[in-house]
């Protein structure tokens, strides 16, 4: 390492920084770094450990209410959801870990956010997965999917975590950049959360978990980087998950959080010991010291650059209360995991590394953590989509449903779910395939969580607010679909190349959307990630703003499921119609176009509607719901109809037949209840104020709209449930 | 005709299954193991056309086979040897 | 009924079956037991394998966990007589540990199976099933990747001769066949008996179907069989 | 001192792991493939007063591994090779 380098020479690698940060660099040290110190500042200040392209804007959305108790800033969002429980919550990416290597990068992204979940104190309950594949016949597509889904479910089955929900898109935009995003939310008691911020002079330094091998060193660097044809040829080192290590952390963790020894916690993620000792350091506003040889090492010979960078899954940092290193000791070796005393903080703002001796690195933590660059980059407004013009439909109506039942977007996702265990902890009362998922609260007789995720890129791309908005809309409905209140979400942001100002503008105009929605439907961000630079050689992705929303349900046997319960009940549609076609799925897979504006959503009528519709359930007045989304009102009939195994007799609100059926207007969800209970419920949803219609009876073998055609509900369900794996298999 | 691909994992990765073994072994007395590495032998038998072929043929053609199914090579090396 | 519960590293539906457990036996919950402990309490008349991936299920699933030394005393207990229910993973580790014949392999199509699945009771010549019907068709989940019951052809058929088969793999209305053979198991079969039958080994949890909210109801005969016999 | 323990199925037990490979060779155009087994390929490295034994001894305690932990003698075979 020649160390004798005038300050003005650049290294000839900057290991990602660009020159104005090397500056920076050189300021803030006040001399030329080492290369650890160097590798320490690339990776702080890497896209995904500073969000400086984003920060400017996430700063804009709302965090606040009066049931939050820790919003974005900790390692997961906390709100309060009543008789002193908590549920904490996040979604975070792992997407081009899983494309170099699907199964270990889904499996590490798992392992990772549940970390962030019972760093806090929180038993993880539930487990989502939002995905985004390339199209079904590219040639990598089915590769990336087999190696994804067995990843989450060799990981989540492993820990013990219900997989619980999620979702799946496929388009020809994330070919070469597929998007992981994986959920977890966990619950706490109120009086036992556990923050990251370090405090006490002399308070030792514990690292717990794994050992510290040479695993992805520089990872974090590479989430911030867009691809190119020779990054999947040189193939990076990929981490491993060890999801049985992962058990006994958490076990362990949850065990010593018992115990009165904690100050803070935080567990290794990317950047692993570089980033969790400064962001605690910083947080608590004190120095630490570190002393690498007593890092636990998987391989001789490692160098500081390798131990401060590397990327080990399953490892946490823990600042103990002093004198309580052998009570914490004995519960990690109970537990068969590594314990280690690695360093003190200190007071003097600093982060020291020492190794065989010598003193190997000084850095100030403030400069680094919190001074990192903020960029404002420029953006331009997503220029409004051409309004959409005639459209020809190339089949009847009925044939189109068929068809679109059975698309790879809308087929049923069972070959997925039924490879993640969904049951595990026996609290799942509403499993994967409805509107949202349904899980237990431990210890109370009736109370439930309800979680979704939710996005359509299609959407945001063709008009990022808007997009925003629904995407937002979207999770608040599933959740009041199935009869809880909705209470926050947690964000993941997947954008292109934030250095490109069309790039920059679907982000700003996403983040303005989600605001917007957050606002109106009084629904705060309480945690989230951003991923930039999805892209591959300068093709961007869709762009993907993932919602995670949490609500809850006070009396679980209320829950409202999608399947039609009886023959010969009454099927009523809450919400207006319009019969907006832009585009839709509709549009797309039958139409072949993309194009026109997105529906609009009108938050107003949302939450009108919504209120609504959870009154009903609450009240016990209605035996099935489902939102309608994708697909619109036909499809959102159709799914009810092959939940049940029995069909309906409809009859479409006037107006054109496919706009009518398959256009995707928001804010809309069909109910059913007792044919001679349909006035009274007609009654009580006017008297709300959101507009309602009676659409026919459920019953038969057929779901047959009347002057249209029949389908078979057999022939529906056939179609559904055999894409997917006939898909894989395969088969198309 | 037959050829053995083994495959491990590379050097330097995780090898989680390998570390339960290890700890397994020891507390069931053997304390004398040092590190534990588990990998994959898929035996293939050769027929038709390829088992007539020239031995480095045969070996070309298996190795394609583990490079593109067989062995993970993002995380795994293998190495071939035909028997018989 | 005093039962004991035993944790492995990686067990995971011990809470399941806890749940369960206390649900039967009118609130008492059941003792719980950590692998690394030696000894099970004076007294107890049922030992529970739980659920889970024991070591990570790493070398074979059940392989480690079986020689842990708590599996020492769960053996000689057995011998003496107590009962034992061994779910899942617990399967896997009675068969590992030589509590029951055969194996656990591999599921046929590779992939790990969670979903309800329809078992016929195939006795009730048994404490832990006389609250079912022979022939009866419960639904109850299933949530593993290698529940492929492995035995040779000689030995299954010593187990039908001996009534020692206690659950298969069948359709809605109790007909097995090679379409629900849900995971290559010989003989469709999900769960066996030791030859005294004091011993059940399942790979299905009716400790998942003991809840109406949760999964219904079907799976509570098993645990209300067995409480009512060792009242 | 290093050990390899080669475990098998049995000849006569199902290998679905194995056949899946063969259907997966095959449908990548490796129609010259018969009959596909995986095995496991577990290597230990041998320390302490085990090193220094003689090979016979050391190759009866990797045996006595195989036998209690390593292998599932009811549908397994196994067998020990010594390296170095
Ligand atoms: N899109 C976003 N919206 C709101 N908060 C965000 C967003 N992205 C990141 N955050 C918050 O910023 C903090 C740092 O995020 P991150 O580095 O991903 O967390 P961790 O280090 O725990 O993995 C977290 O509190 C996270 O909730
Ligand atoms: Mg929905």
């Amino acid at each position: 390492m020649s160390e004798a380098k005038k300050a003005v020479e650049y290294p000839k690698d900057l290991m990602g920084l660009t020159k104005a940060e090397y500056d920076l660099v050189l300021e803030i040290m006040g001399r030329v770094p080492n290369q650890v110190e160097l590798g320490i500042f690339s990776v702080m200040w890497s896209e995904h450990c500073s969000y400086k392209s984003s920060k400017k804007w996430l700063k804009t959305l709302p965090t606040k209410a009066p049931w939050v108790i820790c919003g974005p800033g900790e390692n997961a969002g906390v709100i309060d959801i009543g008789d002193g429980d908590a549920a904490i919550f996040k979604m975070e990416s792992h997407n081009h870990p899983s494309f170099i290597e699907p199964y270990q990068g889904a499996a590490t992204g798992v392992g990772g956010i549940l970390r962030d979940v019972f760093t806090m104190g929180a038993r993880p309950i539930a487990n989502l997965n939002a995905l985004r594949f390339g199209s079904p016949d590219h040639a990598k597509t089915r590769h990336l999917v087999s190696g994804v889904v067995h990843g989450i479910g060799g990981y989540g089955n492993c820990v013990g975590v219900p997989t619980v929900g999620g979702e799946v898109n496929f388009h020809p935009s994330y070919n070469g950049n597929i998007l992981v995003n994986a959920m977890t939310v966990g619950l706490a008691k109120q009086d036992r959360i556990f923050y990251s911020a370090a405090a006490g002079l002399g308070n030792p330094v514990v690292y717990v978990g794994s050992k510290t091998g040479r695993d992805g060193i520089h990872g974090a660097t590479m989430a911030s980087a867009e691809f190119n044809e020779d990054s999947e040829e040189k193939r990076p080192t990929v981490q491993v998950g060890d999801p049985f290590t992962e058990k006994l952390l958490i076990e362990a963790c949850l065990e010593l959080m018992n115990t009165d020894t904690i100050v803070a916690i935080q567990d290794m993620g990317a950047a692993g010991l570089t980033s969790s000792s400064f962001e605690m350091a910083s947080k608590g506003g004190m120095g630490i010291v570190i002393d690498l040889d007593k890092v636990p090492a998987r391989e001789t010979g490692m160098t500081p650059f390798e131990f401060m960078l590397s990327e080990s899954q399953e490892r946490m940092l823990i600042i103990l209360k002093p004198g309580s290193e052998p009570q914490a000791e004995a519960i990690f070796k109970k537990w068969e995991l590594d314990f280690a005393v690695i360093g003190h903080l200190t007071d003097t703002g600093r982060m020291v590394l020492r190794f065989s001796g010598e003193q190997v690195g000084d850095l100030p933590i403030d400069p680094l953590a919190q001074a990192s660059p903020e960029y404002d980059r420029p953006w331009v407004k997503t220029p409004p989509q051409k309004p959409l013009g005639r459209v020809n439909h190339p089949l009847p109506f009925v044939e189109a449903l068929g068809k679109l039942i059975g698309s790879p977007d809308l087929s049923s996702r069972r070959w997925i779910w039924e490879q993640y265990d969904h049951l595990v902890r026996g609290d799942t009362a509403q499993i994967p395939g409805g509107d949202a998922a349904v899980v237990r609260v431990e210890g109370h007789a009736s109370k439930a969580l309800a979680m979704t995720t939710d996005c359509t890129p299609r959407y945001v791309f063709a008009d990022p607010v808007e997009g925003g908005k629904q995407a937002v809309a979207e999770t608040w409905r599933n959740i009041t679909a199935v009869g809880g209140r909705p209470l926050a979400i947690t964000d993941n942001m997947n954008f292109g190349n934030p250095e490109r100002p069309d790039i920059m503008g679907q982000f700003v105009g996403a983040v303005e959307g989600i605001r917007e929605a957050c606002l109106a439907l009084d629904y705060p961000v309480v945690s989230g990630n951003v991923s930039l630079y999805n892209e591959t050689n300068g093709k961007g992705i869709l762009p993907t703003p993932a919602i995670g929303g949490v609500g809850v349900l006070d009396d679980v046997s209320k829950m409202a499921t999608l399947a039609f319960k009886l023959p010969g009940e009454a099927i009523l549609l809450v919400g207006k119609t319009q019969g907006h076609l832009g585009q839709s799925v509709y549009l797309r897979d039958i139409c072949g176009q993309e194009a026109g504006p997105p529906p609009p959503v009108d938050l107003k009528a949302e939450k009108t509607n919504g209120d609504a519709v959870r009154m009903l359930i609450t009240k016990g007045m209605v035996s099935a719901v489902h939102d309608c989304a994708d697909g619109g009102l036909a499809v959102a009939l159709a799914d009810m109809a092959m939940a049940a195994g029995f069909g309906a007799e409809v009859t479409l609100p006037s107006g054109d037949e496919f706009e009518i059926g398959f256009g995707e207007d928001q804010a809309r969800y069909v109910v059913t209840c007792p044919a001679d209970r349909a006035e009274a419920v007609i009654a009580a949803v006017e008297v709300s104020g959101a507009p309602v219609a009676k659409l026919g009876l459920t019953g038969g073998d057929t779901l047959t709209f009347r002057g249209l055609g029949t389908i078979s509900v057999a022939q529906l369900k056939a179609a559904h449930e055999g894409w997917l794996p006939g898909y894989m298999a395969g088969k198309q | 005709m037959k050829a053995r691909v083994h495959v491990s994992l590379k050097n330097g990765v995780l090898d989680p299954q390998g570390r339960a073994i290890g700890q397994a072994l020891h507390s069931l007395g053997f304390g004398d193991v040092g590190e534990v590495r588990q990998g994959k032998l898929i035996e293939l038998e050769l027929t038709g056309a390829l088992a007539s072929k020239s031995r480095p043929e045969i070996e070309a053609a298996v190795k394609d086979m583990a490079q593109k199914l067989l062995a993970n090579t993002v995380i795994e090396n293998f190495s071939v040897e035909l028997v018989g | 009924m005093k039962a004991a519960l035993i944790t492995f590293p990686g067990s995971n539906r011990e809470r399941d079956m806890r749940m369960a457990l206390t649900k039967a036996s009118g609130g008492k919950p059941p003792v719980d037991v950590w692998h690394g402990d030696s000894d099970l309490p004076q007294g107890i008349d049922l030992i529970v394998l739980p659920g889970g991936f024991s070591y990570g299920d790493y070398l074979r699933c059940g392989a480690m966990a079986a020689n842990s030394p708590i599996m020492r005393e769960v053996k000689k207990r057995a011998d003496n007589g107590t009962r034992v229910l061994a779910v899942c993973n617990g399967f896997q580790i009675a068969c590992e540990a030589g509590l029951l014949p055969g194996a656990l392999m591999t599921n046929a199509g590779l992939q790990f199976i969670c979903k309800d699945v329809n078992l016929r009771v195939e006795t009730t010549q048994s404490e832990f099933t006389k609250k079912y019907r022979k022939g009866q068709t419960i639904r109850v989940p299933v949530a593993h990747h290698d529940g492929n019951y492995t035995l040779d052809a000689d030995a299954v058929k010593k187990l039908e001769d001996e009534d020692r088969i206690a659950f298969r793999y069948a359709d809605p209305l109790g007909n097995v066949a090679a379409e629900t053979n849900l995971n290559g198991s010989v003989a469709n079969i999900a769960g066996i008996y030791n030859a005294r039958k004091t011993v059940l080994g399942l790979m299905p949890h009716p400790e998942n179907a003991t809840d109406p909210m949760c999964g219904g109801m079907d799976g509570y005969g098993l645990f209300e069989s067995i409480a009512e016999s060792l009242a």
